[in-house]
């Protein structure tokens, strides 16, 4: 249950509002997760509200955790960072984080941190985990075309040009929906049909199309998550996770020293919040190397070194 | 019988999910109602739904069943964010009125698609405005994509916001309502004058024999036509409230569905613009109720929340059903007396 | 392989069959509801849960129980249609509950079976078979050489569906009912037991539809995974004018724009996506406005 | 004939039965007794609960009080299915064939079998109305056959049936001469093979034709049972009504004007599965245009298209000033759902008095309906009534009232009088000789021959939707008449 009494007395109460389900093994498990953990610990006391998809349905629930007095209200969910602020100013005291795309970064106030994550630095992660399983051609599989989307497949196809710079690429194809599995598993399918060995895509509600068609064509896939289906299991080499416990971990820290001002949270490769996960041995990418995990280390205190740049992504582009 | 399997089930339900059904309830009305905040968020949620109802009505009387009020929605907020965004900051007196007016032209000319359709070749209306709808829909996706674009830079598509006058002033209430809810208030002062007028029972008539209402000197046209506008403006005007009044820019939300639950409404309401109003309150409070449910409880999913909806759906439609029912009867009861009397 | 190439029609065309399948299935049970008089706007619903009874089904005696399964899920949720319907409540209103019901039911069973951290459930699917002699063929072969057996199962239920309606008393007595109650009942038809038993068939259908999205490629269960297809299901039948063969036509207008706005992305068309997305909606469209002008000039005359 | 009712007992039979709707007593303590190889039938004025009698047999309605006897044993019949698997056939007043079925179809929905033998039925049909002297059109939806050929296809599918009892509720209505005679002379023989028939109609002179026994219903009870033949017309009309009715006036001498109505070679395909072909009509002021014809062989679009209802597609129509229709059937004309004002008060809806402030003034629509009841005796005089709730005669009162009300300028009337009584229908001719009188070109529609006869100045007929004579009343001959109707004149 999302619920459950706090161990300690004084634990901080925390109030997580997603746009989408808890176990969708995608974007809002990641949010829902990074506190959970600290509720297992019991170190928080958390309500965790699912599939709240309209901001403005988001905003009297913000106002109403703020109003029953928890010390932290989450919004979970890329559209919600308006209704947020407004709801915020309302509530001086209470505190509050958003999530956005790059521009909520400048927005933070007193009471509102914000988060957001280098997407083009997940792509380029997972691109590179693609491009060293030397699988070639790829092809991505998504769901609508959104800027925090078009920013990681970008990022995508920079890691896949310098893990292995062979490697053909197909353009995307987007099914225009982030749950429709059938479409998604269509898509893959076609992909595959015309040569596809790759296929690349993120652990959304669609994702277990991907996996199957994967599966039974006998491709592999990268993105996916291994909670996706088993037989995503079965030919997932890997993906690149957002870890929220380190971040949040500061969160909770400077709420309890009240300390909490207008942190504006990035997630990113060189502060290991973003980080390779589920990593398989399948047998549809024999080719994958064993020592992955030292080569991410190495591409990721590179980049940190500013040896390696990810090319940002620019809307309209 | 309905309601006692219905939420007999809803009760295992609940059951299931670790809690009961006095706590649900006192949940619900908490959050719907409980505080004066929570009442005026339910009225805000109301708001458009009165209108689209009202203007779904308004072509329901006419005998066809308007389905499109999602797009026309859509379609008014793009107007209004293109005029307004086009003119730049004026004075609000002049930008909430061309924001009105651009949103109710949007929605007007996009249900004209389905009533022309209807008019020249008998274009079954239900479907072209379903049709219409997701065109509207991936009309928006393109737009914010490319033309309406942020310029600041969001993760998700979204319009630059709009500026400050061009934005709906609140009431000085606790809670979002905004000052055209006051305007909504009028409507449905009009909308309830219309209800008893004449033509509006000639509309009736063209719905169910048309060449009687034809011989009256309206014509199919100008009934198809004007009922479509109608129903559309109203739609789009309720984009512009979203728009302006709620969101404060434009994002593929932006209709959250309220064209659709409009329909619902204005069934619901059996077209009365007061039954509307009522319907709109208790279709707003499923929603408002929800959140209420789930800070009561704790445990309940939000899924089950979706349940408690549609269960709350069913037995406010019974409810309705049996009012109705025991109005007849004993409206049969006192003519019955005064016949023997 | 370009746009004009046979290749790409083929995978076109495939695609098309099997995104087509659900569809048909959901239409055909609403073709016999519609016949006998009333809508649902729950079929979205009734999908949904059964495309998660197809997956448990599948999960505990293998894929054709598992389609069984969401036949009874889906007659389970028409017998709700069918209560609300004989309690008096407009069908509009009955169908939105509907919808709220499948998608809250569904998704509370699937967060309670699939908690998080838990992997999905993957399940064994529907086969797919090869039509002898057709696959052969070159060039076109291909699109013979995978079908799935809902496939066959769909086309098949159209003529069952178009038979019955036809050639049965039954099925006369379904349409005596849609076309006037009060006649019906002269005529000594149980208005709202045909009524009833037409909602439980639609809801079968419905559900059998459903099973189709989980079992026929996927094996596993998401919970947006109905993606509008009930509300298209019932434009396709309002398409094929309630025709049982109609809705298999109409289900292929529907799909192959569908299908192509995918895999059109796959080539240089300079095309928006979203145009691509909007296809199948605006082929249905013109096609629809072509097709209705046509019919009006068929009868010359206008009435008033 | 006599004897046979002492010694047969009864197959069905109410017994004390009473029905009230809200506010009308239907029937009070009716007996009314069916024995097989009987034609029994059933009087009374619109409204004196005939129709209501018949559905309580059927089982459509269930009594108050009283009973329902089957074989002599009471019954309950909760639903018409009960009934027909008794043996019951009915032909209701207000029609009973799903629009969208053929005949056959409609034949099949009460058929054992589960599988649609289409073949067989359609056989049984068309020996069933070969035997009655009838002719239909068996594959065609039921909705594009007139009013007349669906009472004919009502009454094969009951004959084919093969139902031990059966109740005809005004199955003549909108029949003419030569198809009644068929029918009846199959009704005969129907009942010399045991069947027990309840027949409905407001044609004295069909009685005597058909009929054993007479029963008079007034205001819910009878007031009148016994044998035919030891009856005679002013006996049954006084228990009908309480008194005789005033004999039709003769035709009067009117002024013939300008062409108000004229049809120029129009052509048009209507709902009716003939189309009208290069008909070119005239009526003027004054005048009166009676149109006969075997049903169903265009008239109905004829009249849709006389009163501008259906745009022809070829030819043209013009019609001047205010133009009255009165539709075929009468639903068409009527909003069965609503109160009975709202239909009352369609055709003067726009005048000022029945807004204030553009809202509809519904005290005003009530008092005008009460008055318009008032004078066509519509019945119960509530304007609050569904208009669908109002007895058959009594919808087209309101309907033909409301039509001819206020001297219209052109009068389309396709059979004014269908569904009247004796007296509603003298009423009623006197209002259409009125209308003429006072100038409106009325064209007359009519299955009845007779009517038409006694009221038109000239005729055309109608066959195989072109115009296949015409002539004036004075020349009125009924063989020509008979021929033209059949096709046969050149
Ligand atoms: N099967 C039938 N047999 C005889 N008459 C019929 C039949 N069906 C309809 N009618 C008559 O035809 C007229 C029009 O019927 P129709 O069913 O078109 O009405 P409607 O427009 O559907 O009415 P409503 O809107 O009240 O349902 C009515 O007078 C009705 O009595
Ligand atoms: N369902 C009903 N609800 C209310 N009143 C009804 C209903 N059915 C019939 N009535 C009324 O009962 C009375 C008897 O009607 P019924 O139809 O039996 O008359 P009828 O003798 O058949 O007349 P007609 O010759 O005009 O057909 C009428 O006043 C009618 O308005
Ligand atoms: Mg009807
Ligand atoms: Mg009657």
């Amino acid at each position: 249950t999302p619920d459950s009494r706090p161990d300690r007395p004084g634990a901080l109460r925390v109030a997580i509002v997603l746009a989408g389900l808890a176990n969708d093994s995608g974007f809002h498990q990641i949010g829902a997760d990074g506190v959970r953990k600290f509720q297992q610990d019991g170190e928080i006391e958390l309500q965790i509200r699912e599939s709240v998809i309209n901001p403005v349905d988001a905003e009297p629930v913000f106002r109403q955790y703020a109003a029953e007095g928890y010390d932290l209200v989450i919004g979970w969910g890329f559209s919600y960072a308006d209704a947020i602020f407004r709801t915020a100013k309302e509530f001086p005291d209470a505190h509050f984080l958003t999530t956005g795309g790059a521009d909520v970064a400048q927005k933070a106030t007193a009471n509102v941190a914000t988060w957001t994550y280098a997407a083009e630095e997940m792509g380029f992660l997972l691109g590179y985990i693609a491009g060293q399983s030397k699988l070639s051609p790829v092809a991505v599989v998504e769901g609508e075309k959104q800027p925090f989307v078009q920013a990681q497949w970008f990022g995508f196809s920079q890691g896949l040009r310098l893990a292995n710079p062979a490697a053909a690429e197909m353009p995307p194809i987007y099914t225009g929906s982030f749950e429709d599995a059938e479409k998604a598993n269509q898509a893959t399918a076609t992909r595959i049909r015309e040569g596809a060995r790759l296929i690349a895509a993120n652990a959304e509600g669609y994702a277990p199309g991907v996996a199957s068609a994967a599966k039974t064509a006998g491709v592999a896939t990268v993105g996916l998550a291994s909670t996706t289906s088993e037989a995503a299991r079965e030919v997932n080499i890997g993906r690149v996770r957002v870890d929220l416990v380190p971040l949040m971990r500061g969160v909770l820290d400077r709420l309890k020293s009240k300390s909490f001002a207008g942190q504006a949270l990035k997630s990113t490769l060189a502060n290991r919040s973003l980080v390779p996960s589920d990593i398989n041995k399948v047998a549809t990418a024999p080719d994958v190397p064993g020592d992955l995990d030292s080569r991410v280390d190495d591409l990721v205190s590179r980049l940190a070194a500013g040896k390696l740049a990810v090319e940002p992504w620019t809307p309209g582009r | 019988m309905v309601t006692a399997c219905v939420v007999l089930g809803m009760a295992l339900l609940v059951a299931f999910a670790g809690s009961d059904v006095p706590v649900v309830l006192a949940g619900w009305w908490r959050g719907a109602f409980g505080t004066p905040y929570n009442a005026v968020q339910t009225l805000s949620y109301a708001t458009p739904l009165v209108l689209v109802a009202l203007g779904v009505s308004v072509a329901l009387r006419a005998g066809m069943v308007m389905v499109g009020a999602e797009g026309q929605m859509i379609v008014g907020a793009v107007f209004a964010t293109v005029v307004l965004h086009g003119v730049g900051p004026v004075h609000s007196l002049l930008a909430l009125p061309l924001g009105a007016l651009a949103g109710m032209a949007g929605g007007g000319l996009w249900s004209l698609l389905s009533g022309v359709l209807l008019l020249r070749w008998r274009v079954n209306e239900i479907l072209s405005a379903l049709l219409a709808d997701y065109l509207a829909i991936e009309l928006l996706a393109y737009l914010l994509r490319t033309a309406l674009r942020d310029p600041g830079g969001a993760a998700t598509p979204q319009s630059a916001p709009l500026f400050e006058e061009a934005l709906i002033p609140r009431l000085p209430v606790p809670g979002r309502l905004h000052v055209a809810a006051l305007v909504v208030l009028g409507i449905v002062l009009v909308a309830l004058w219309w209800h008893h007028s004449r033509i509006a029972f000639i509309v009736d008539v063209h719905g169910q024999r048309p060449w009687l209402a034809a011989r009256l000197g309206v014509s199919p046209a100008s009934i198809v036509l004007s009922t479509t506008a109608v129903s559309g403006a109203a739609a789009g005007l309720a984009g512009w409230m979203q728009l302006a009044g709620v969101d404060g820019r434009l994002h593929p939300g932006i209709s959250a569905g309220i064209g659709f639950s409009g329909l619902v409404v204005a069934v619901l309401g059996r077209n009365h613009p007061v039954g509307i109003v009522v319907a709109a309150i208790a279709f707003a409070s499923l929603t408002t109720g929800a959140s209420g449910v789930q800070i009561a409880t704790g445990t309940i999913p939000a899924s089950i929340g979706t349940v408690a909806q549609a269960v709350l759906l069913l037995a406010v439609s019974v409810a309705v059903v049996l009012t109705r029912r025991n109005v007849a009867v004993r409206r049969a009861q006192r003519k019955d007396d005064r016949a023997v009397a | 392989m370009t746009v004009l190439s046979l290749d790409f029609w083929v995978l076109v065309l495939a695609g098309a069959l099997a995104s087509a399948t659900p569809i048909v299935l959901a239409g055909l049970g609403e073709t016999v509801l519609q016949r006998a008089g009333q809508f649902n706007l729950g079929i979205e619903g009734i999908m949904i849960c059964g495309a998660l009874a197809g997956v448990l089904g599948s999960a505990a005696a293998g894929p054709f129980a598992g389609a069984g399964f969401g036949v009874l899920a889906g007659v389970l949720l028409g017998f709700v249609f069918a209560l609300g319907c004989l309690a008096g409540i407009d069908v509009v209103l009955v169908g939105v509950a509907l919808t709220m019901l499948g998608v809250g039911v569904s998704t509370f069973v699937f967060q309670s079976w699939v908690p998080s951290g838990r992997t999905n459930l993957s399940v064994p699917t529907l086969p797919a078979m090869s039509v002898p002699g057709l696959s052969q063929l070159p060039g076109i072969g291909p699109l013979f050489s995978s079908i799935g057996v809902l496939t066959y199962a769909a086309g098949a239920l159209a003529v069952l569906t178009w038979w019955v309606l036809r050639w049965t008393r039954f099925g006369l007595r379904i349409r005596a009912v849609g076309d006037s109650p009060d006649v019906a009942a002269v005529r000594g038809v149980p208005v709202s037991r045909y009524r009833a038993v037409a909602a439980l068939i639609a809801g079968g259908f419905a559900g059998l539809a459903g099973a189709a999205l989980s079992l026929s490629a996927i094996g596993s269960f998401s919970p947006g995974m109905s993606g509008g297809r009930g509300f298209i299901a019932l434009a396709v039948v309002v398409v094929a004018r309630r025709a049982p063969l109609g809705v298999l036509a109409g289900a292929l207008l529907f799909a192959v724009p569908d299908s192509l706005g995918l895999l059109g992305q796959t080539r240089d068309t300079g095309l928006p996506v979203e145009a691509l997305h909007a296809l199948p909606y605006l082929v249905t469209f013109v096609v629809v406005c072509f097709e209705s002008r046509h019919r009006m000039r068929l009868r010359q005359d206008t009435a008033i | 004939m006599d004897t046979r009712s002492m010694t047969t007992s009864p197959v069905v039979a109410l017994r004390a039965v009473s029905k009230r709707f809200a506010t009308v007593q239907a029937l009070g303590n009716v007996d009314l007794v069916l024995r097989p190889g009987e034609v029994h039938v059933l009087l009374g004025e619109n409204g004196a609960g005939k129709s209501t009698a018949t559905k309580i047999l059927a089982g459509l309605e269930t009594p108050d009080e009283g009973e329902v006897v089957v074989d002599g044993e009471p019954v309950a019949l909760r639903a018409r299915a009960d009934s027909i698997r008794r043996g019951v056939g009915l032909v209701a007043q207000a029609g009973s064939l799903a629009g969208e079925l053929t005949l056959v179809e409609n034949l099949l929905l009460s058929h054992s079998s589960w599988l649609a033998r289409r073949r067989a039925a359609a056989d049984s049909l068309r020996r069933a109305a070969d035997a009655a002297g009838i002719t239909l059109e068996l594959d065609v939806p039921a909705h594009a056959l007139g009013v007349a050929q669906r009472q004919l296809g009502e009454l094969a599918i009951a004959l084919a049936q093969g139902a031990r009892v059966l109740l005809l509720d005004e199955p003549t209505s909108s029949l003419g001469p030569h198809e009644v005679g068929g029918l009846f002379a199959r009704l005969r023989r129907l009942a010399e093979s045991g069947v027990a028939i309840l027949f409905i109609t407001h044609r004295l002179a069909e009685i005597r034709q058909v009929a054993d026994v007479a029963t008079v219903l007034s205001h819910g009870t009878v007031s009148l049972h016994g044998n035919v033949s030891e009856t005679d017309d002013a006996a049954l009309l006084r228990a009908m009504t309480g008194e005789l009715p005033s004999r039709t006036p003769d035709r009067p001498k009117r002024t013939v004007g300008p062409v108000l109505l004229r049809l120029d070679e129009v052509t048009a395909s209507g709902r009716e599965h003939v189309p009208l072909r290069e008909v070119s009509i005239e009526v003027r002021s004054g005048e009166i245009l009676g149109v006969l014809g075997v049903a169903g062989n265009g008239q109905r679009t004829l009249a849709d298209v006389a009163a501008g209802v259906l745009r022809p597609s070829r030819g043209s129509v013009r019609t001047t000033g205010d133009v009255a229709y009165v539709p075929e059937a009468r639903s068409e004309g009527l909003l069965p759902h609503m109160p009975a004002k709202r239909s009352a008060v369609l055709r003067r809806l726009t005048e000022p008095r029945f807004a204030r402030f553009g809202v509809l003034d519904d005290r005003a629509t009530g008092r005008f309906a009460k008055e318009l009841f008032d004078r066509h005796d519509v019945r119960p005089r509530d304007p609050e009534v569904p208009t669908g709730l109002l007895s058959g005669g009594n919808q087209q009162k309101l309907l033909v009232g409301r039509e001819l009300d206020g001297a219209p300028q052109v009068a389309v009337l396709h059979g004014p009088t269908q569904g009247l009584d004796v007296r509603a229908t003298d009423a009623v001719r006197a209002e259409i000789q009125r209308a003429a009188g006072e100038g409106a070109a009325v064209l007359l529609v009519s299955s009845d021959v007779d009517e038409v006869r006694g009221l038109a100045d000239r005729l055309i007929v109608l066959f195989d939707g072109r115009v296949a004579d015409q002539f004036d009343a004075a020349d009125f001959d009924a063989t020509r008449v008979g021929r033209a109707m059949a096709g046969l004149s050149t």
